[in-house]
């Protein structure tokens, strides 16, 4: 089979499956590690589910900056009845002691770079 | 009072679209859109299949049983010879850019005019018989039989696209129609249904060396006879020579300079300049076995472009010349530049181009050996060796139509430009979008200026008139310029249609009126014998 | 002058409904085109035939509709449409869909004195069609003439006398037999 | 209530309109058992939160102290950093002195006696805020009582507030403000660069209960809180019983910073 | 085929496709769905288009026919334009970069004019020039963006891309540009097709069905990332499970991550079968990667072959007494 123009086509092609195989390569021999975010000992139940927390905890701390900061409702009821202050830095972050031990695992495995932390101050962490 | 009709009623066209998409509804051949089909003796002497007596009005076209076949096959084969084939097949998405480029379809409105739909034409049939897709989804994937309708609508579209390469340059993958075009083409000469107006001259060129079919004596009689015009208009006598071996260079033009006016004063420029240059060392001849620069078999095959062709190198080697000088001319120069070389080279017994007056090397033709005539010009007047007076063509106000093949196919935009400048004092050009790479084609490129198909022409080269029209108008331009034989052949009779006020001219005409020869008398015409305002004789002007 | 006046104010209008009448007679796929592209280099059959089309509503509101003045604009339309594909009625259907255009146009309004100004534009519109008939036929004559001339231009005939062309094979073989 | 607040809401936040955010999650927890959100019950609530400052009494005590406790109170409950290049420092509230607090007041003979008097200054919490009409982002609002808020995490930095606000109580972080804060205070979040910020009338506080910070911090007393929509308050009696001045009170903004001089 | 059936085969087929993996998955064949047919469809992909470009090059380019769209090189003292006719193969990939990355050809559509007035306006075929740049770069950013679930840590360039793409910080998550950019203009792609005549006219079933099944797959992407949240930290474990090769799929990731991975992976296999070719056959293309120098240099063509020529002996034979009698040399007397 006669390729016309090789010289020229296949370093090409092969320029294009390096490019296009890059994930491939870059993990190559490499183990998937999961990121595991540490969770708080002594309370158990965040004010909504875990699944729904996963997903869309960003939602919800979006919503309630909003109906904090424009609608000056503070208390948050959850489900369970348990009232909870909804704030990051005086809420979340006093069950969630450590922002690197649990917002940075998923964050930085998934690369998401949140700018909360541009206002918010995260704990002071222990050196 | 019951339902007479009104007047403009009885005159109202039924405007409902056909009820069926584009790919089934036959092509109508309409008159004026279509040539008469090649004549049997024609397709004899160059030994092409199917000669016969056949008029493509006919229901029959006379076809061998196996033509499918004949057809799919040449496809195939064309498909593993020609990489742009089989891309062209491939990738077009159908994004419209090229639409409304296409002179045919500004000109008509007939959408299958549109390059894409042209060039469609030929995709749904190759999807159909050479992608999985199109085997497997028919219609769904755009994939069509090759019928008999299809076949004649491919006749029809065909011949409906003068090559000119205007929608390729706006293609975003560079999708050339005129490759689909000769491609096709070749495909309907596998069948034998070339038209008359290519075939004839096809014909001709392999016999007599030139499409008109004039013979050597009549050719040689011919440039004479523009010698005496000459001494008439300027007193003083040119001697061109034949055939003779041992000049330095080659003189190779198109036969319709030699033939046809206004050609025939464009030769007569030639032959003018060619003079000036002899006493400064100009060693230059013409040929009568290789007297056509033009090439039709570019319109019929790449197998048939390379026969014809051949003559060229041929007969350079035959008279030991060491370069090749080329006229004026439009698809000779696309077959000059893009293929002769590949053709019928390498020219190993020619010599790197090298102009004996100003010493320049052609150093971009130094492969193929062959000079365009606007280059060496334009050479010897950016070197001062000509002596010129541009009020000569004072009662000229000139514009210049780029050809298509040199604008799109050689990029030679500047060089005749340069001369035109030069040599008139009355210069403006076309607005941008209808000049240089942009140019709208004379409407009857690519053996299509047939007088058959003269409405094709004149629609198919009303974008280039209007924008003539618009000049003359404006700046009072009565002198339309160009480089090419065909645009000298066809633009004239677009002028006379749209703007009837408009000449055309090639550009060694202007030239050959401005140069100011040795011993010459006092001019009082330019070549064409109208006479020049204010240089009239003075018993004229007594009498 | 009340019907001058009326068509007057309503000019544009008019004149882009009887340039949508004229466009009506391209392929609905191409119409679109004509209508849309403005420059008029790349669009030279919109912009002529829009071009002769204001420049007739205009002769005819002004009811000036002498030879010389229209000449130019209808030239302008038919020239296009008499090397196009069609018949001579319908290259010249355009003229006629003006009437109904204006009739149309017109009977919203009531006005009775309209009746005799009417009556003389119709007057206007005849002559109009007349003058377009013998300007297509030029057009059409040109195009017969231009092929001839090309014929003889060649001087095939003339070299041929001479005995100077050879054609292949029988000599005296006329193309136009083949038809 | 709450759903039609959230739509009003929604109707004037230009860019939450885009839905992209909002919506869902609240989709999400309609869905679910009534959630609540609510006040604390300790929260204070008003229906025109106001304050007046008597200037003799806050004279007197910088006079012997050159007191700085409501100033320095607020700044570092707020995270306001502390920049000396005038030209990038950040100040919600601060002191000015007569001449520039109320140019429309001052006259040849005044000056003699008010001449250089600090007055203590802040946002005036206008009854008819311009910074809220020019927000092109709504970012700054009137909440229901009063108080002119900052949406920070809305603020595009534009800066048109600042020009509207005829009392430049608007500052403009030029830079990140949080090399220049000495102490963070951890409870309250800082500003990042290309936000503007302001007083926000101590609103975290009267959520809690908690009176403004420059007022709990005033030993003299000189500052007091209150709602004006109560004719029983301290503000609405000291307005009653004294002659009260308030800043470009002809621009018609009708400030909510009232001062007894 | 009529215009409206074009536009409904096409789009029933991309509704049925949308079926498939929310009933495959339902079925409990999502082992099949997140790792059969990606990595079949992987294969697909890359066979595929590897035998079409392997395909294309086994047919030779006989001649070199450029496209010249500016001066050529002749003379040193005439401006040559290198880039848009090029004569060196430096400049030829000049000519190709700016082909592949700003799409030049097509913005030659872009002309700026005086009209009706002192008022510049541009033709309209800017906007499919605008419309196709704003695609193309917006999906490969976004496929970049992606890279995100398949690295581990994540390159910087994909951060830099995400910041860039984020930057007007609006919402939660922020918006992407690209994710608005791309709607707007494939619904322009679209559109174009539906209501201009022209276009209408030549579509085929074949320029729909990818417009849709591309709508299929960025609208479930974004469905995905605003509105029905899937858990992406499983979406990332499936993904880099799926580079290692070594497939494991997590519970629970949500039906819509499946038709949006089942949308790409049809997408996939689709492309070396349909005109998506163009992403290879554009630097392919004789008419734009070639020199205009085949007078300087010669082109060979590989399967020449010789042709039969009508020679100056048989010419002279033929005419040789006529040739003596105009005074012709001729070679034989």
């Amino acid at each position: 089979m006669k390729i016309y123009d090789g010289r020229k086509i296949i370093p090409g092609i092969l320029i294009a499956a390096v490019i296009f195989s890059f994930p491939f390569w870059l993990n190559f021999g490499k183990a998937a590690v999961p990121p595991k975010p540490k969770l708080p000992k002594e309370v158990k139940n965040c004010v909504e589910p875990t699944t729904f927390m996963r997903t869309s905890h960003m939602q919800l701390l979006n919503e309630w900056r909003d109906i904090v900061v424009r609608e000056n409702f503070r208390l948050f009821a959850a489900p369970d009845g348990k009232e909870h202050l909804m704030s990051l830095q005086n809420g979340c972050l006093k069950c969630h002691e450590s922002k690197a031990d649990f917002c940075d695992q998923c964050h930085n495995y998934l690369d998401v770079k949140p700018y909360c932390w541009d206002c918010h101050l995260a704990p002071k962490e222990n050196k | 009072m019951a339902d007479v009709p009104k007047p403009e009623e009885l005159a109202k066209i039924d405007h409902t679209p056909p009820e069926t998409p584009w790919m089934e509804t036959p092509a109508v051949l309409k008159d004026g859109m279509w040539c008469y089909g090649a004549h049997p003796k024609n397709l004899e002497i160059v030994d092409m299949p199917n000669p016969r007596e056949w008029s493509p009005r006919d229901e029959d076209w006379k076809l061998p049983d196996n033509w499918k076949e004949i057809v799919l096959d040449g496809m195939k084969d064309r498909l593993g010879k020609f990489r742009s084939f089989k891309l062209f097949m491939d990738i077009c998405v159908r994004c419209g850019a090229c639409a409304d480029k296409c002179h045919y379809f500004i000109g008509s409105g007939d959408p299958k005019n549109m390059p894409v739909l042209r060039a469609e034409l030929l995709r749904s049939v190759y999807r159909k018989n050479f992608t999985l897709g199109g085997k497997l989804f028919k219609k769904l994937a755009g994939g069509r039989d090759l019928t008999m309708d299809v076949f004649k609508e491919w006749w029809y579209y065909l011949f409906q696209c003068s090559e000119c390469r205007r929608c390729s340059v706006f293609c975003p993958y560079g999708i050339d129609t005129a490759e689909i075009t000769i491609i096709g083409r070749e495909l309907i000469n596998l069948l034998g249904c070339n038209i008359d107006w290519i075939q004839a001259p096809v014909a001709n060129c392999y016999r007599t060396g030139n499409h008109l079919g004039i013979q050597p004596h009549a050719y040689v009689s011919m440039i004479e006879f523009f010698c005496d015009e000459i001494e008439d208009v300027t007193g003083v006598r040119v001697n061109p020579t034949f055939n003779r071996k041992g000049a330095e260079i080659l003189f190779i033009t198109p036969s319709g300079d030699v033939f046809a006016d206004p050609g025939t004063y464009t030769a007569m420029g030639y032959l003018i300049l060619f003079h000036y240059l002899e006493s400064m060392g100009l060693d230059i001849t013409w040929s009568t076995y290789a007297s056509e620069g033009g090439n039709f078999g570019f319109f019929t095959s790449h197998e048939m472009a390379k026969r014809l062709n051949a003559k060229m190198y041929a007969e350079a080697e035959r008279l030991g010349v060491k370069w090749i000088l080329g006229g004026e001319c439009g698809h000779m120069w696309r077959v000059v530049h893009q293929y002769m070389d590949t053709f019928n080279g390498p020219p190993d017994f020619l010599e790197e181009p090298v102009s004996p007056i100003t010493g320049t090397k052609f150093e971009h033709a130094k492969s193929t050996k062959m000079v365009h005539i606007c280059e060496f010009t334009a050479d010897l007047i950016r070197h001062n060796k000509l002596k010129l007076d541009p009020s000569r063509n004072d009662n000229l106000v000139v514009t210049f139509h780029d050809s298509c093949n040199p604008a799109r196919a050689m990029g030679f935009l500047e060089e005749p430009r340069y001369i035109i400048k030069n040599v008139c004092n009355n210069f403006y050009e076309m607005p941008s979008n209808t000049i240089r790479e942009e140019t709208f084609c004379c409407g009857s490129g690519a053996g299509l200026n047939a007088g058959e198909n003269l409405e094709l022409r004149m629609r198919g080269g009303f974008p280039r008139a209007n924008a003539v029209k618009h000049v003359h108008e404006k700046h009072g331009v009565n002198m339309l310029a160009c480089i090419c034989a065909i645009d000298r052949a066809a633009l004239p009779t677009l002028m006379e249609y749209w703007v009837p006020e408009v000449e055309v001219t090639g550009v060694h005409e202007l030239v050959g009126n401005a140069l100011i020869l040795d011993g010459e008398k006092k001019r009082t015409t330019d070549l064409r014998g109208e006479p020049l305002p204010g240089m009239e004789d003075i018993e004229d002007e007594d009498l | 002058m009340a019907l001058h006046d009326l068509l007057a104010k309503r000019k544009d209008d008019i004149v882009k409904k009887w340039f949508e009448l004229v466009l009506e007679t391209y392929p609905e796929d191409s119409r679109d085109f004509f209508r849309r592209q403005k420059n008029r280099f790349a669009n030279p059959m919109g912009y002529n035939i829009k071009e002769g089309i204001a420049g007739l509503f205009e002769a005819i509101v002004e009811h000036d509709c002498d030879h010389e003045k229209t000449a130019p604009y209808l030239d302008q339309i038919i020239r296009i449409r008499a090397v196009q594909e069609f018949s001579p009625s319908e290259a010249l259907s355009f003229v006629m869909d003006f009437k109904k255009l204006l009739r149309n146009e017109i009977s919203t309004e009531s006005d009775a004195g309209l009746a005799v100004e009417l009556d003389k534009l119709e007057e206007d519109l005849d002559k109009l069609a007349l003058q377009a008939f013998d300007i297509y036929m030029g057009c059409r004559e040109r195009i017969f003439e231009l092929r001839v001339n090309e014929l003889r231009n060649l001087m095939f005939g003339a070299l041929e006398r001479a005995n100077l062309v050879s054609f292949p094979g029988e000599e005296k073989e006329v193309k136009e037999n083949k038809i | 209530m709450m759903e039609k607040s959230r739509r009003d809401f929604l109707k004037i936040g230009g860019i939450s309109a885009l839905g992209l955010s909002a919506l869902p999650a609240l989709s999400v927890l309609a869905g679910k058992k009534q959630p609540a959100f609510k006040l604390s019950d300790k929260a204070l609530e008003g229906k025109r939160w106001a304050m007046v400052i008597d200037m003799k009494k806050c004279w007197e005590k910088q006079k012997k102290e050159g007191c700085k406790d409501c100033l320095l109170a607020c700044h570092s409950i707020h995270n306001v950093p502390e920049i000396d290049n005038p030209k990038r420092e950040i100040k919600w509230i601060w002191t000015e002195p007569y001449e520039n607090a109320f140019p429309n007041l001052e006259y040849e003979y005044t000056k003699e006696v008010l001449k250089d008097k600090p007055f203590i200054v802040m946002c005036n919490h206008c009854s008819k805020p311009p910074c809220v009409r020019v927000c092109p982002t709504k970012a700054t609002f009137q909440r229901k009582d009063g108080v002119v808020m900052m949406d920070f995490h809305r603020c595009i930095g534009c800066r048109y507030c600042m020009a509207a606000c005829p009392y430049g109580s608007r500052s403009f972080n030029w830079g990140d403000p949080r090399p220049y804060i000495k102490k963070e205070n951890m409870e309250f979040p800082t500003r990042t660069k290309g936000v503007v910020e302001k007083c926000n009338f101590c609103a975290e506080r009267l959520a809690v209960g908690l009176k403004p910070a420059c007022v709990e911090a005033c030993k003299a007393g000189a500052l007091v809180f209150g709602d004006l929509g109560d004719p029983n308050s301290e503000v609405s009696k000291l307005l009653k019983s004294n002659y009260t001045i308030r800043r470009k009170n002809d621009l018609g903004t009708e400030p909510n910073i009232y001062y007894i001089i | 085929m009529s215009a409206q059936k074009s536009i409904l085969y096409p789009l029933v087929a991309v509704l049925v496709l949308i079926l498939i993996p929310v009933i495959g998955v339902k079925l409990g064949l999502s082992y099949f769905f997140a790792v059969v047919v990606p990595y079949a469809a992987f294969v697909i992909f890359f066979g595929g288009i590897l035998c079409k470009i392997v395909n294309w090059a086994r047919s030779p380019v006989p001649f070199r026919i450029t496209t010249t769209c500016g001066q050529g090189k002749s003379f040193d003292w005439v401006k040559h334009n290198k880039f848009d006719n090029p004569f060196t193969n430096k400049q030829v990939f000049v000519r190709m970069v700016l082909e592949v990355l700003c799409f030049r050809s097509l913005f030659r559509n872009l002309k700026m004019e005086l009209r009706d007035g002192p008022k510049l306006t541009y033709g309209s075929a800017k906007w499919l020039w605008l419309g196709a740049l704003a695609f193309h770069w917006s999906f490969l950013i976004i496929l970049l963006r992606h890279m995100r679930f398949f690295a581990q840590p994540v390159p910087g360039f994909v951060d830099m891309l995400q910041s860039v793409d984020g930057f007007f910080e609006l919402g939660v998550p922020q918006l992407f540009l690209t994710d608005a950019v791309i709607v707007a203009a494939l619904t322009y792609l679209f559109l174009r097709r539906v209501v201009v005549p022209q276009l209408r006219y030549i579509s085929l079933p074949s320029d729909y069905f990818p417009l849709f099944l591309l709508f299929g797959l960025i609208l479930s992407g974004i469905g995905m990332r605003y509105f029905f949240k899937v858990d992406i930290i499983k979406v990332k474990e499936l993904a880099m499970s799926l580079v290692i090769l070594k497939p494991t799929v997590p519970e629970g990731i949500g039906a819509l991550f499946y038709v949006h991975l089942f949308m790409l992976c049809v997408l996939f296999a689709y492309f070396p079968f349909s005109k998506l070719t163009h992403m290879a056959g554009v630097f392919l293309s004789p008419t734009r990667n070639l020199a205009n120098n085949s007078r300087y240099k010669r082109h060979v063509n590989p399967w020449d072959y010789p042709v039969k020529v009508h020679t100056y002996e048989e010419y002279e034979e033929e005419f040789r007494e006529k040739m003596k009698e105009v005074g012709l040399p001729v070679e034989k007397e």
